[in-house]
C-alpha cells in the first residue's frame, strides 16, 4: 500500500503557543486513516495543515514537511492543493444557493465552462455522495431544504466533484443524528475505494466502524498510530488503552 | 488550468476598492471632526467658559451680547428626561409582552409596526405636537398654549419608544427558550421567569438602549421644534416653553452671518452636542461589551 | 408571586404595547382624515400655488425623490465597500479600532450637527453653496456610519464555515465574497441602505442648512441649484404660515404623503429581506 | 466492510471449519474401515491444523467485529455463540486427531472384531455436527433439537461398544490394547457428538435469547 | 419495586397531529428509565407531559392518565408538580446568574429566605452534583465561567437543590463532549438511589450503560418496555432488535 | 454500575467458579482415597450444578457487560478470555463429576492396587486450575508459563497409569472392569490439566493480545 501524504517531523504553532509536536504519520492510499484523541490535542489543526487552511490564521505557524504524492504541499500552490485535497466541515456548510450550483461551485471556480459536462460532473458527484436518488427532481432548490445528513452529502458530494485525491473529514457527523450518522459513515466507506480519506472523530466507535488506520493524538504528540484493528483491540501503547477503554479522566 | 494568476488581480482590485472606500469614510470622519471643531474653536476664543455658563442668551443685543447656554441644555434635559421617564417603562413591558405573550404569528406583524412608528419622519411627528397633542395639554391644563417641555417630551417618548422595544425585543428574541424553559421547570411563572432570567439576559441591552435613546432625544430637532414653544428661557415646570440645544441651532442658523461670533457660537453648541452623544455612545457600547452574557 | 399580581403586570404589559400598536393606526388615520378633502392625484401632480394655501406638492415631492436618488448613489457603495474592508480585510490594530469605534459612535450623532457640517464644508468650504448636492453629500456622510455599520455586522454574521467551503475548494477572497459572503449579507446590507433612503426622505435638520428652500417655483435636475423637499415644506407650512386654517390640510396631506412614501421604503426593505432569506 | 459484511466473512469461516471438522470425522473413521493410513495422515496434517487456525482466525475476527462494530442484541449473542462454538469444533478436530492416530496403529494388525457401531457412531456424529451448525446459521430450533436428541443414541452406542469390548477383554486378555484403541475411539466420538450438541444449545440462545445448557439430565 | 410514575392510556396532539398513541408504561421509584428511539419518535413530547411543560404549547393536547405517586397530575398545580418533577435539558441552560443563584433559583422561587438554610440546601446539591469540589471557592462568579460539562452539573444541582423525587433528563449530554458525558453518566449512577430518573436519549449505547429500564418508542408508540440487560442482549421485538442494532432505515 | 463493577462482579464469579472446580477436583479424588461416597454425592449434586450455573451466570453477565459498556482493547480481551475460560471450567467439573461417579462405583469393592499416581495428578491438576486463573486475574505470564510446563508432566503420569493398568488386565482379565475405571480416571484427570492450559494460555492472549495456542506440539 502506498503512501499519499507523509507529514516528517511536523510541528506547529498558533503564536508561541506549540499545538504538534514533531508528528511523523504517513497516510496511506485508497484507505480511511482516523485521527483520534481527547479534545484539544491537536486533531483539527493537523488536518488543516493537510490542505494549508491553518494558513489562513494569521499567527500559525509550521515547521517540517508535509509531501503529496511526495511532492511538497508548501512547493505548490495552495488553490491548486486544495483541489486535490478536499475538505468536509464539522457542520454541514452547503453555500447559499441551488443544491445544483453547490456541487457545480468548485468546477466553475476552475473556469470550466462547458454546461454538459459540469451537468454530468455534478450527477456523479451525487450518485457517489447517495445523494441523486434524493434530489435529482429538486436540484435546482435552495441547499438548506435538505436535511442536516443531506447537507453534509451535499457537501461530499461538492468536495468531490471536483476529482480530489484525498478528502479531509472534520467531525463530519458530529451535528447529525444517529441515523444520519450511520449513512455517511456507510458512505466514507464506499468513498475509500476511489479517495484517501482522513477522517478526524470525536466518536472513538466511529474510527472503530470505518477506518483501516488510526492515530491517536495527545497534547499535540502522536501518541500510537496503527491499524485499526490492533488500536481496539490489542494498542501498543499505555495511553492509547487508558483512551479508547474510556479511562481517560 | 490555471487560474490562480486572474484570481489574484480580481483579488487585488476588490481590496484596493474596499479599502478606498474605508480611507474616504475615515477621512470624512476627519472632516467632520475638523470642520465642527475649528469655528467652535474659534468661539471659545472670544467667549469666556463663564459666559456660556450663564442664564441669558442674546446673541442680537447690540451693547452687550450674552452667550449663556443654560437655557437651552435646561430645555434639552427637560424633554429628554421626560421623554425617557415615559418610553422606558412602556417600552420594557410591551417588549416583555410583545414577545412572551403575543402569539408567534402575530409576532412579525407588530415587529413591522413598532418599525413602522420608529421610521415616522419627524417632521410628522412635530406636526402631531402641533396639531393634536398640544392643544390636549393646552385644555387639560386651562393654558394658552400647549407648546410646552411636556408636549416636547410626550411626542418625543413617542419617538424613541419603538426603537427601544424593538431592541428590547430582539434581545428577549435572542433567547434560547431553554432559559425560560428552565425557570418554568422550577416552578416559576412565566411571568416571574421573564422577570427573574430572561431579564438578566436583556438588561446589558437595555441600559444601552436607556442610553442611545437619551442620545437621540436629545438631538432630535424638527419635533421639538415644533413642539415647545423656542423660548430661550429656563423651563421651572413641564408646563412651560423652552429651546432645546438642537432647537437653537436649526432656527438661528440661517439668520446668522458666516463667521460671525454668533456662528462661531452655533458650531460651539453643535460640538457640544456631538461629544456628549459620542458620550452616551461610548458608554452604551462600553456597557454592550463590559456586560454582554457570553453564554457558550 | 401571587396570581392576581401575575395577571395584573401581564394586564400593564398589554396596554402598553396596545399603546404603541394603536398609535401607528391612529397616525396614519388622522393625517389622512385631515387631508382626505384636499388629497388626489392632482395634489399630487401640481405645483404649489397662490403662496402655497392651494395646489399640489409635486415640487417638493420630486426634491425629496431626487434627493434620496443622489444620496442612495452616492452612500450605498462607499458605504457598502468600507463595510466590507473593515470586516474581511482590516488588519486587526489600534487604528481600524480606533475607527470602527468612531464610525459606530458618529452614527448617533443629531442630524442637525451633520447640517452644521455640511454648511461648513460642502455649503461654504467646498463653496457649492446652498445646493441638492450639498445636501444629498451632508445627508451621505450621515448615512455612512449607519450604512458601514450594518454591513460590517452583516458580513461578520457570515458563518466562517462557509467562507472555509469555499476556500478548501480553492476560491480567492474575491470570490468567497462575491459567492458566499454577499448572498449572506445582501439582507443587513439592505437593511442600512434602505434606512438610509427613509432617512433622506424624512430627514429635515440637515438639509435645512445646506440647500433645502421654502419655495421654488420650477423644477429642475440640476443638483447645484437649491430644491424644496417634502419634510421641510410640512414644516414651513405647519409652523411659518399665516393662513394656518387653510394650509394645514395641505400639511397633513403631503405629511400622509411622506409618512407613504417612508413606508413604501420600508415595506420593500421589508419583502426583499425576506425573499434573500428565504434563500438561506 | 460493515457489520453484516464482517459477520458473513466469519459466518462463512465458521462453516469452512465446520465442514473441515466433518471432513476429519468421516476421514479418521475411514482410515480404519479402508485401513488407509493416508486419510488419518491428512487429518493430522491437513485438515486439524487448518481447524485450530481457524479457531485462531475466527476469535482474532470476532474480536474485531466486537471491538469495531459494538453490536447488540442477536448481533452480539450470535459473536458470543461463535466464539463458544469454535472452541467446540476446535475440540471435535482433536478427537478426530485422536481417533486417527488411533486409527494408524490399530490397522498396523487385523482387527479385533468387524466394524459396525463405530461407523455407525461416526455416521451420526457427523450429521450431528453439520446439522448443529445448520441450525446455527438458519436460526432452525428444530433442527437443533434434532441434534440434542441424537445424543442419546451416540451415548448408548457408546456403551455398547464399551460392553462389547470388555467382553472381548474377559475372553482373553491380549486383546486389551486392541481394545483399548477401539474404546476410546468410541469415547472420542461420544465425545464429538457431546460438542455437537453443545453447538446445538446455541441455536437457542441465538433464536430466544435464552440458555438451554445443562437442563438436560447430566451427561458427559 | 414501586411504580413513581404512571402514564395509562396517554395520547398526545400538537394541534391535528398526534405524537403520542396510547402510551402506556410505568417509571420503577429509585431507577433510571431510558427513553431511546428514532429522531420524532415523541421521546421528548413524553417526557414534557411528565412535568406538563407541553402544556405551554397553545396547540398541545394530551389525553390519557398520568400520576405521581398515585396523584393525577392534572389534578395538582402545575408549580408543585414542577417543583417534585425536575428537569435537564439538552444543551447547558445556567441562568445569567452566580454559581450560587443558580443553584438558590428554585428555593428563592419558593420565597424560602432563611440565608443559612439556603447556603446549606445549595452546598449540598453542589456535593450531589459532584461540582461542590471545582466551585466552592468562585460561588459569586458568573455561571457562564464553567465549562459546558460544569454548566450541565450545575443544571442538575440547580434541579436537585428543590429535593425534586424525579428528575427528567432530555438528552442531557448531546451538547457535551465525551469526557464531560462520561462524568454526567456517572452522576446519573450514583444519583438514581434517591431519585428517579428518567433519561431520553439519542445515544443508545448511553442508555444501555446507565439505565435499569428502557423503553423504546417509534412513530408515538411505546414499541417495547423491558429491563435495560434485556433489551440490549434479547429485546422481544423485532423493531427493537433492528434499531438496537443499527438496522433501522 | 459501571463497566469495572460489572467486571468485578464477573471476576467475582469466575474467582468463585474456579474453587469450585478445585474443590470438586479434590473431592472426587477423595472420594477414592478416603472412600468416603459422599464426597462425591457433594461433588454431583452441590458442585456441579453450581458450577453449571455459575458458567451460565458469567456467560449472561458477560453479555450483558459487552452490550451495555461496549468495551474495547484488553477490557473487550478480558471477556471474551472470560467466556471461554468460564467454558473450560465447566468441562473441569464435568470431569469431576465423572471421576466422582466412577469413584462411587470403585469403593465399593476393594482397589485394584495403592493409589498414587491418581492422587499426585489430581494435585497437580487442581494446583494447575489455581494457578490458570490466578495467572488470568494476576496478568502473570510467569505463572502461565507454569501451568502449561506442568502439563506435560500430567500428560507423563497418565500414561504410566495406562501402561501399568494394562499389565494389571494381562495379569488378570477379570480387572478389567476396575482397570478401566481407573483409566478413564487419569484421563479425566488428564483432560483437567489439559483444560487448566487451556486457561493458562488465556493470560497470554489477554496480556499481549497474542494467541498461543495450538503452538506447541499437539495434544489432546
Ligand atoms: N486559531 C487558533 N488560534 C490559537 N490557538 C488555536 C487555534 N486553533 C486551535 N488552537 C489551539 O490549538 C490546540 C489544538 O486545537 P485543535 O482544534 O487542533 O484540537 P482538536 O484536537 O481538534 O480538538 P477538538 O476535539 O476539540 O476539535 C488547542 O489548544 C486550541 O486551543
Ligand atoms: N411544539 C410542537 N408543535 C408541533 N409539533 C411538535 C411540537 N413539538 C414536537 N412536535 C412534533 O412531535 C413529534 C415528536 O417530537 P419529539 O420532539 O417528541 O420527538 P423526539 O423523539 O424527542 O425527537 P428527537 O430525537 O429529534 O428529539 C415530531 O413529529 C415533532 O415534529
Ligand atoms: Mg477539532
Ligand atoms: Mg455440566
Ligand atoms: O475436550 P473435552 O471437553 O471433550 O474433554
Amino acid at each position: 500500500m502506498a503512501l499519499k501524504i507523509e507529514a516528517t517531523n511536523v510541528s506547529a504553532y498558533f503564536g508561541d503557543k506549540q499545538v504538534l509536536y514533531d508528528i511523523n504519520l504517513g497516510i496511506n492510499e485508497a484507505a480511511v486513516t482516523a485521527i483520534i484523541g481527547p479534545s484539544g490535542c491537536g486533531k483539527t489543526t493537523f488536518l488543516r495543515t493537510l490542505n494549508r487552511l491553518n494558513d489562513l490564521s494569521p499567527n500559525f505557524k509550521m515547521v517540517g514537511r508535509i509531501t503529496l504524492d511526495g511532492e511538497d504541499i508548501y512547493a505548490m500552490n495552495p488553490v491548486d492543493l486544495r483541489r486535490r485535497v478536499g475538505m468536509v466541515f464539522q457542520k454541514p456548510n452547503p453555500f447559499p444557493m441551488s443544491i445544483f450550483d453547490n456541487v457545480a461551485y468548485g468546477l466553475r471556480l476552475r473556469q470550466i465552462k462547458d454546461r454538459e459536462f459540469i451537468r454530468s460532473k455534478v450527477e456523479h458527484a451525487l450518485r457517489s455522495a447517495g445523494l441523486w436518488d434524493e434530489v435529482s427532481n429538486r436540484l435546482n432548490h435552495s441547499a438548506f431544504e435538505l436535511s442536516g445528513g443531506q447537507q453534509q452529502r451535499l457537501c461530499i458530494a461538492r468536495a468531490i466533484a471536483v476529482d480530489p485525491e484525498v478528502l479531509l473529514m472534520d467531525e463530519p457527523t458530529s451535528a447529525l443524528d444517529p441515523a444520519a450518522t450511520a449513512r455517511i459513515e456507510e458512505l466514507i466507506l464506499s468513498l475509500k475505494e476511489e479517495y484517501t480519506i482522513v477522517l478526524v472523530t470525536h466518536n472513538m466507535y466511529q474510527a472503530a466502524r470505518v477506518s483501516d488506520y488510526t492515530a491517536f493524538f495527545l497534547n499535540g504528540y502522536l501518541a500510537e498510530y496503527d491499524m485499526t484493528d490492533n488500536i481496539f483491540t490489542k494498542p501498543r501503547d499505555e495511553r492509547t488503552q487508558r483512551y479508547v477503554t474510556g479511562r481517560f479522566g | 488550468m490555471n487560474n490562480s494568476s486572474s484570481s489574484k488581480t480580481e483579488d487585488k482590485i476588490f481590496r484596493s476598492v474596499a479599502f478606498a472606500a474605508a480611507a474616504l469614510s475615515a477621512a470624512a470622519v476627519f472632516l467632520i471632526i475638523l470642520f465642527l471643531t475649528w469655528p467652535a474653536l474659534k468661539a471659545l476664543l472670544e467667549v469666556p467658559v463663564a459666559e456660556l455658563w450663564h442664564t441669558r442668551w442674546n446673541p442680537a443685543g447690540y451693547t452687550s451680547q450674552s452667550w449663556g447656554i443654560i437655557p437651552f441644555v435646561a430645555g434639552s434635559l427637560w424633554v429628554t428626561l421626560i421623554a425617557l421617564a415615559l418610553a422606558v417603562p412602556v417600552a420594557l413591558l410591551a417588549s416583555v409582552f410583545s414577545t412572551q405573550f403575543v402569539p408567534e404569528k402575530l409576532r412579525s406583524m407588530t415587529d413591522f409596526i413598532f418599525g413602522t412608528l420608529a421610521g415616522i419622519p419627524s417632521v410628522i411627528m412635530g406636526f402631531l405636537a402641533l396639531t393634536v397633542v398640544g392643544p390636549l395639554i393646552a385644555k387639560v391644563f386651562g393654558l394658552n398654549s400647549g407648546l410646552t417641555v411636556l408636549n416636547g417630551g410626550i411626542i418625543l417618548s413617542i419617538m424613541i419608544m419603538p426603537t427601544m422595544v424593538s431592541t428590547l425585543a430582539d434581545a428577549f428574541e435572542k433567547i434560547d427558550p431553554i432559559y425560560a424553559e428552565g425557570a418554568l421547570a422550577l416552578g416559576a411563572t412565566k411571568w416571574q421567569a421573564a422577570l427573574t432570567v430572561l431579564y438578566r439576559f436583556v438588561r446589558p441591552a437595555f441600559f444601552a438602549s436607556i442610553l442611545l435613546s437619551f442620545g437621540r432625544a436629545i438631538g432630535e430637532t424638527m419635533a421639538v421644534i415644533m413642539a415647545i414653544g423656542n423660548v430661550a428661557l429656563i423651563p421651572r415646570s413641564p408646563l412651560q416653553p423652552g429651546e432645546t440645544l438642537t432647537g437653537v441651532l436649526a432656527i438661528e442658523m440661517a439668520e446668522t452671518v458666516v463667521g460671525s461670533l454668533h456662528y462661531n457660537v452655533l458650531f460651539l453648541i453643535g460640538l457640544l452636542l456631538l461629544i456628549s452623544t459620542l458620550i452616551v455612545n461610548y458608554l452604551s457600547e462600553l456597557i454592550t461589551q463590559r456586560t454582554r452574557v457570553k453564554v457558550q | 408571586m401571587n396570581r392576581i399580581s401575575e395577571r395584573l403586570w401581564i394586564l400593564f404589559s398589554a396596554v402598553a404595547y396596545s399603546i404603541a400598536v394603536l398609535f401607528v393606526i391612529w397616525v396614519v388615520v388622522y393625517l389622512f382624515s385631515l387631508s382626505k378633502n384636499v388629497i388626489s392625484l392632482s395634489f399630487i401632480f401640481s405645483r404649489p400655488t397662490l403662496g402655497m394655501t392651494e395646489g399640489g406638492i409635486v415640487t417638493p415631492l420630486i426634491g425629496s425623490l431626487y434627493l434620496a436618488l443622489w444620496v442612495a448613489v452616492i452612500s450605498a457603495p462607499i458605504g457598502v465597500l468600507a463595510g466590507v474592508y473593515l470586516a474581511e480585510f482590516a488588519p486587526d490594530n489600534g487604528v481600524t479600532r480606533l475607527l470602527r469605534s468612531t464610525i459606530r459612535t458618529l452614527s448617533g450623532v443629531p442630524a442637525i450637527v451633520y447640517g452644521l457640517f455640511g454648511l461648513a464644508f460642502f455649503v461654504r468650504a467646498l463653496n457649492m453653496g446652498l445646493s441638492l448636492l450639498a445636501s444629498a453629500l451632508t445627508l451621505s456622510i450621515m448615512n455612512l456610519p449607519v450604512i458601514i455599520t450594518t454591513t460590517e455586522e452583516a458580513v461578520r454574521l457570515v458563518p466562517t464555515a462557509q467562507k472555509e467551503g469555499a476556500i478548501s475548494l480553492g476560491a480567492s477572497s474575491w470570490r468567497v465574497w462575491r459567492d458566499i459572503s454577499f448572498r449572506y449579507s445582501i439582507s443587513g446590507m439592505l437593511s442600512g441602505i434602505f434606512l438610509a433612503l427613509s432617512r433622506a426622505l424624512g430627514e429635515t435638520a440637515p438639509i435645512l442648512l445646506t440647500g433645502v428652500v421654502f419655495y421654488q417655483p420650477s423644477l429642475t435636475l440640476d443638483p447645484r441649484r437649491t430644491f424644496m423637499a417634502l419634510p421641510y415644506h410640512i414644516f414651513i407650512l405647519a409652523t411659518q404660515h399665516t393662513n394656518r386654517t387653510k394650509v394645514l390640510p395641505i400639511a397633513a396631506g403631503a405629511g400622509f404623503i411622506l409618512l407613504m412614501l417612508v413606508l413604501a421604503v420600508r415595506v420593500l426593505g421589508y419583502i426583499y429581506k425576506r425573499r434573500v432569506q428565504q434563500w438561506l | 466492510m460493515n457489520f453484516a459484511e464482517k459477520l458473513a466473512e466469519i459466518n462463512e469461516m465458521l462453516a469452512e471449519m465446520g465442514g473441515l471438522v466433518e471432513d476429519a470425522i468421516v476421514k479418521s473413521i475411514r482410515t480404519l474401515v479402508d485401513k488407509d493410513p493416508r486419510l488419518a495422515q491428512e487429518v493430522i496434517e491437513v485438515l486439524e491444523p487448518r481447524i485450530n487456525d481457524l479457531e485462531r482466525t475466527i476469535d482474532e475476527e470476532s474480536l474485531i467485529a466486537l471491538a469495531r462494530y459494538q453490536p447488540v442484541a442477536n448481533d452480539l449473542r450470535r459473536l458470543v455463540c461463535i466464539l463458544k462454538i469454535d472452541k467446540d469444533l476446535e475440540r471435535m478436530g482433536d478427537h478426530a486427531e485422536n481417533i486417527s492416530r488411533r486409527a494408524v496403529k490399530i490397522i498396523q494388525e487385523p482387527l479385533l472384531k468387524p466394524l459396525i457401531d463405530i461407523p455407525r457412531m461416526a455416521d451420526l456424529a457427523q450429521s450431528m455436527t453439520k446439522k448443529a451448525l445448520d441450525s446455527f446459521f438458519q436460526e432452525d430450533v428444530d433442527l437443533a433439537k434434532e441434534v440434542i436428541e441424537s445424543d442419546v443414541v451416540v451415548d448408548e452406542l457408546q456403551e455398547q461398544i464399551v460392553r462389547e469390548l470388555i467382553s472381548y477383554i474377559l475372553g482373553d486378555a491380549k486383546t486389551v490394547n486392541k481394545a483399548l484403541d477401539l474404546m476410546f475411539t468410541g469415547k472420542d466420538l461420544e465425545r464429538i457428538a457431546d460438542l455437537a450438541t453443545n453447538i446445538a444449545e446455541n441455536t437457542f440462545f441465538l433464536v430466544h435469547g435464552e440458555d438451554v445448557r445443562h437442563q438436560g439430565p447430566h451427561g458427559d
